[in-house]
């Protein structure tokens, strides 16, 4: 019987250390998660029984260190010609076992990616942050402060708006950073964030692009605080919450890229989100077709097991048939990231564009099919023993966030149509 | 403002009764609810029991179709879908997994003590546990369900599914087993089971009313699911459980069908609600949120509009859907092509439609709201998953469309 | 077997000359049409022409809504909605081209001649052409459309589009210009236009009759489209083309929103006619083809039976929906919050779920029948064609939408 | 403005011939086909109009000859290693100005395949067929006849029905097969078939594989006689009609590959339809892109290009994210067939189910996405003049052909989880 490793991957796409890493992930996903994530949803605040999976997967297994360059103790991923795609296998595995973990491990690079990837490599940054991810076997999360209370995703619709809704300041102050602001939903704050990557303004209201500004702010520093985690519908290991700079103090050259290019590359930040988006998608549904594998075998119609029955078996081929697709997509994307040399800048309009394209495809195919095969489960897809009810909550959640379907409509259309006002 | 107000309805059989009974609902969903939900959330004991109390007991619905001859408010003729419409409405509006439960209850109470269904030895025998507790009595049904492939040799099959349980005679009395079945709702804490089984002699289903305190009845720890808080649910197993044979409610696939009839309405009117404190929701959001900076109203921008307009759109056809097919029920001379037996068709048909939709609805009002939208505070992500919950134990849609298929095209091997 | 009959309706205000209007008509389609389909598939001239001839003239259907006073059938209250409904069912089912034709014509007629619209004059005027003609008598509207980017300086825009045409007063007369519009149908060969016009010192748009024998009236050649092989359609140009000032059949945004009101209610009925021929291929196309080698029919197939049985579901649903729009009609009061003024939302809500209903549920049939869905022979592509061109005509979705975010969400600015 | 050329293609796999002969039919549709195609419908049965455009792409540019040797006068593309993503781009082009063309163009190639293809190339029939195709300058055609009156593409059905339903008969007569049967629908019928690819039985009733054939019948054979050309609602280019063969003697090695081979190599041409397929849908919604383009700029709303309504720009952009992933999937397929030894043998189940996912994929989106922007384009959404019809009528019958989307379904189904009733 084909298993999930059959769902089409371009072959030539492939990472050198996929097969290898893939394997790992995967035993990890099946010892320290699959097993325990029934009971995730209540550990939203404490986080008990999923900070040793973190623990294992991130410090252990050493996978939060692969952006930084070798000689710093990472895995020089952020330089190589794979980072994406070797990149969405692992997150592709990790969301196989639970989503939020993917998300809350992929965020972990999200900052990163401002410093740590050519050609904008920041060798200061890196040399100053390395350590705190590198030494030490704990999991270290860090996360990007993006969205505001006012507008919320509007801060991603950055050809219309331009940073101009930013309220979240930066002013020079000597050679330091003075940070004020209120940022809302960072993966990875409700307490647990070590190191921010914080969307500001060196000049509240202006859409001049030099004044868009992405510092890094280490979460002790005084001034920070981060709120209590919100309850959400789903994605328990991934804690959210308020977060408010007063008055925070960091140095000069905490700045990733400086004027003008700190927006040029957050670009890239947001083809990379898109990615991971992708990845969470592409892995939640193949554990689905485990789930759903194993139901349609032992449950029965008609003295048959369910997926004999024509009706039941076009539900289950429409859900393979976008697997293939979203996979494919997924690794045609990355490989899009990985060869600029041929796709063009993976800031680019072109490549933000097409990457919301592909991310709301994802995410619109995976929400129908999932609500489609829970209800073809019956009161088994209500069930939290069968651990379908949790994809089909957290892919839902991948849906809706980095401004949701429409802002992704409006980013495609744009770029496709050349339009002016949208 | 109730929203339900937007969206039109025949008034038809619709009385002043009617109105004041949703009127006095929506007062209790303000108090009882919907004041205290953002301390609660969805506590079973500190939210759900005391609202349900207030509900079933103070509000008296638990007595609402039980004859009056019986301690009962005596709504049991055909002529209350309406009532049943509108209140179930209000109470899906409010949590849909209380109005989930009380579906369920007067799904099961409407084939006893309805006119026409009237078992009167049942009626006499049940009503005062309903109409004299001060305590919520909730009913419900354990229906087929696939088979495992583990089945036991006694296994029964009605419709490609396997009957729950297996009954036989024993002098006056049946002995009812059935293993680790799941029923619809409230298998921790229900008062009754109507138990769908096969019997000896009988060539269909059977229904079987199995009081909760049997000797002989174990329920299970609750399970964990994705929605519907109020119903504390967990499988049951009947080990050689002894009921009176009076406690037959009803035996055949034709009573079946028209029982899931009424439950099909039931839930339609339940989900109707939910899609009402929806539309608030996506209201109040469109009123008050930005988008693309400063003093640009959400609900102004065209594409958010869009789907907005969508989403109003889809509620208002649904709406007409579900008063069309409370009609039916009330007078189903009144149709062309419909009589008592035939309404399981368009029952199933407008109930499925109505939950699909909401489905539909509720994932584009959550896409309109982004983080918002899964954030437990704004409440949109309960009603999502309480529906699909919902959704979900109505079986299905691919092989209830099989049913379709009979009636629309004579198919006789499905 | 008639498939209407399988489709439930309330019987509410039907009454038996509906249904022998129906039966008339069910006779007329498979006299004139049905059964010289395969020798004459879509020719104007053998096919059509003959059909329409047959039911405006000999029918009687081009003299229904005129007063009897003035030589009509004096159906003309707003109570023959259901009558119109049945009867457009059924021309619908035969062809909906013809169908359509009628829905546009009877819609600019119900403007003159209804009794709450009555124009006396109007109705004096006119009413001969469409009762004494022996042949068919064709109406046509010209609605507002997206401007082009080299629209003339004159143009007025109503809701974002650009009026047609402009009119001024002359003494006793209008003055009319346009170029290049584009009608809904029959720009060839209909006798009357309604135009809808920007008038000096008129805010909204105003609604003028322009005779099709008007000098200064050119029709272009015809131009080639999709379907609904019954308009000749063509674009017209109106060159200083002077009417009375009593050809104004109304004036403001209320008027035309009514009057599309009835515009939709009749296309809706078209399309549900559709629906029911596209239903009896299907069935017929289960009753007798097989799947998987000899001896399992279509129909008997799990995933085609649950393919047929949506579209069953569908068109059942429609109708239900359909008869509800009749009946709000009818009788506004007797729907919660309906006024006359607001039949406009439900009606294009009821139009646009059957239209798009129907663009799914023909979708899905062609997809049963593999290449027969597509073989002219078959008939369904033709619906399949016919269906889309009348939806597409009914204006964008996305832009309708507006309106009803206009009226669920009180947006004001879109 | 972006155009056409702006949507992805994986670059890695492009053919060598891509771009030289890309342009070349794009040319010739600019010139040959799109002025005069508003027309087409009416020539459906004299092809007056349409025979010129078939004799210059397939005759004077000649790629009718492309399948065969090089040194039969062909291009060699059957044993190149980018037979498949050559052949998409070519059918791209051509479907963009009318996909009716595209078909015939594409089936002529559909028996080839059995012959021309390596590993099992068949050099005496090669050598047989060859002339007829490489020297003349005027279009030549071929066809599959496959569909027969009782269960249409039931033939199709391969795993579930075997060949058993085939009643179509090849009896051996001394060196000669006497060919007996009825056929429908073949594309390149209706007289203007040349060389038809009969599948037929060598034993009736029977699901031994050994018996499937599939056997070449020149059309000028006697006792083949093609009917009338059905009338449909699209593709006038492509002409349809019964085929009877009654007595049809031919030389036995006239049989493809052999015994069991034929059924093996039979489904290649079973995924190679497929690809077909996607690249008619593909080619046809970039030419839909184009006219969009147009008629949003040229066609205002509240004083502004129609594409500037955010909520029609949310169409628009659903209509290019579909474009987008269908292409990068008809690519991805192409490289699947192209690298057999990346992704298994062209004729194997996995390969044959895949693309019935993806084709049944592509369809149906490109269905639902025409049906929306001819909703946008108002009365000119079923103006012949704007094109956009066309391609609506015409995309809908490449979802209907080779068996619709329930075998699809069925198909992609049965491989991933292993069905055995379906």
């Amino acid at each position: 019987m084909p298993s999930i490793d059959d769902f089409t991957r371009p072959k030539e796409y492939i990472s050198p250390i996929d097969d290898y890493f893939g394997k790992i992930v995967r035993q990890w996903a099946d010892k320290e998660v699959i097993p325990y994530r029934q009971r995730y949803d209540e550990d939203w605040q404490e986080h008990r029984l999923i900070e040793p999976a973190f623990d294992k997967l991130m410090g252990e297994l050493g996978l939060q260190r692969v952006l930084f360059p070798e000689d710093l103790g990472g895995w020089g991923l952020g330089h190589s010609h794979y980072t994406a795609s070797a990149s969405f296998r692992l997150m592709e595995e990790v969301a196989r076992a639970d989503s939020g973990i993917a998300v809350a491990f992929g965020v972990t690079f999200w900052p990163l990616i401002m410093i740590c990837n050519e050609p904008h490599l920041n060798r200061r940054l890196c040399e100053e942050f390395a350590p705190l991810f590198c030494n030490t076997n704990k999991a270290v999360f860090a996360a990007n402060a993006m969205t505001e209370p006012q507008g919320g995703a509007d801060i991603e619709n950055m050809e219309i708006i331009k940073g101009s809704t930013i309220e979240t300041t930066a002013v020079l102050d000597g050679d330091d950073w003075i940070i004020n602001g209120h940022k809302l939903w960072p993966t990875n704050s409700g307490g647990v964030c070590s190191l921010f990557g914080v969307v500001c303004t060196t000049r509240p209201g202006s859409k001049d692009l030099n004044d868009f500004a992405f510092i890094f702010v280490p979460a002790d520093r005084p001034g920070v605080t981060q709120g209590n985690s919100y309850q959400k519908a789903g994605m328990a290991a991934d804690k959210n919450s308020d977060v408010w700079f007063d008055h925070v103090r960091v140095p000069k050259y905490y700045r990733a890229c400086g004027p003008g290019d700190d927006y040029k590359y957050f670009k890239e930040v947001i083809s990379f989100g898109n990615l991971g988006s992708i990845a969470f998608v592409c892995g939640a549904m193949m554990n689905v077709f485990e789930i759903l594998q194993n139901f349609c075998n032992s449950n029965l119609y008609r003295g048959l097991p369910v997926k004999e029955h024509d009706a039941v078996a076009a539900v289950l081929a429409d859900l393979v048939k976008d697997i293939e697709i979203i996979r494919i997509i997924g690794y045609q994307y990355a490989r899009m990231l990985d060869r600029p040399e041929l796709y063009g800048p993976r800031w680019s309009d072109e490549i933000v564009a097409k990457g919301r394209a592909y991310k709301y495809f994802a995410c619109d195919r995976a929400v129908e099919d999932l609500g489609r095969v829970m209800n073809l489960m019956e009161s088994g897809g209500s069930d939290r023993a069968r651990d379908l009810e949790k994809h089909w909550r957290d892919i839902k959640i991948v849906q809706l966030w980095m401004g949701g379907k429409q802002l992704c409509q409006m980013e495609t259309a744009r770029w496709f149509f050349d339009c002016k006002t949208l | 403002m109730d929203s339900s107000k937007i969206f039109p309805f025949p008034l038809g059989s619709v009385d002043d009764s009617d109105f004041l009974l949703a009127q006095t609902l929506y007062r209790w969903a303000e108090t009882e609810l919907v004041s205290k939900r953002l301390e609660f959330r969805e506590d079973y004991v500190k939210l759900l029991l005391p609202a349900m109390k207030k509900l079933f007991v103070d509000v008296e619905l638990q007595k609402m179709t039980w004859p009056e001859s019986c301690g009962g408010i005596g709504l049991n003729r055909r002529e209350i879908a309406h009532t049943l419409v509108m209140a179930l409405e209000q109470v899906g509006r409010a949590d849909c997994g209380i109005g989930y439960l009380l579906a369920v209850t007067l799904t099961l109470c409407s084939s006893i003590n309805f006119e026409y269904n009237r078992k009167e030895d049942l009626c006499q025998r049940i009503a005062p546990f309903f109409c004299q507790s001060d305590q919520p009595v909730i009913g419900s049904l354990v229906l087929p369900s696939y088979a495992m492939d583990n089945y036991p040799a006694v296994t029964t099959f009605f419709r490609g599914k396997a009957l729950p349980a297996v009954a036989r005679y024993d002098n006056d009395n049946l002995v009812i087993n059935g293993q680790e079945m799941r029923p619809l709702n409230s298998g921790r804490d229900a008062s009754f089971f109507g138990v769908l089984c096969s019997l000896e002699a009988e060539d269909g289903p059977v229904l079987i009313l199995v009081p909760g305190d049997s000797p002989g009845l174990i329920r299970d720890e609750p399970f964990l699911k994705t929605g519907l808080a109020a119903s504390n649910n967990a499988d049951i197993t009947l080990n050689d459980v002894i009921v009176p044979r009076e406690n037959i409610i009803f035996s055949g696939e034709d009573c079946l069908s028209h029982m899931l009839s009424w439950f099909y309405l039931n839930i339609s009117a339940v989900s109707m609600g939910s899609l009402f404190a929806v539309f608030e929701i996506i209201r109040e959001w469109g009123d008050t949120r930005v988008i693309k900076g400063k003093g640009n109203l959400f609900k102004e921008n065209p594409l958010t509009a869009s789907v907005m307009a969508e989403i109003g759109h889809d509620i208002m056809l649904s709406r007409l859907l579900l008063y069309q097919l409370a009609a039916m029920f009330i007078s189903p001379d009144s149709y062309s092509h419909i009589e008592r037996e035939n309404l399981y068709v368009p029952a199933l048909s407008v109930v499925s439609h109505i939950t699909q939709t909401a489905e539909k609805v509720m994932n584009q009002a959550m896409e309109l709201m982004g983080s918002a939208g899964y954030a437990t505070e704004w409440n949109l992500e309960r009603y999502w998953r309480d529906l699909k919950t919902i959704q979900v134990h109505l079986g299905s849609w691919e092989l209830n469309k099989m049913d379709l298929a009979r009636y629309f095209y004579n198919s006789q091997k499905l």
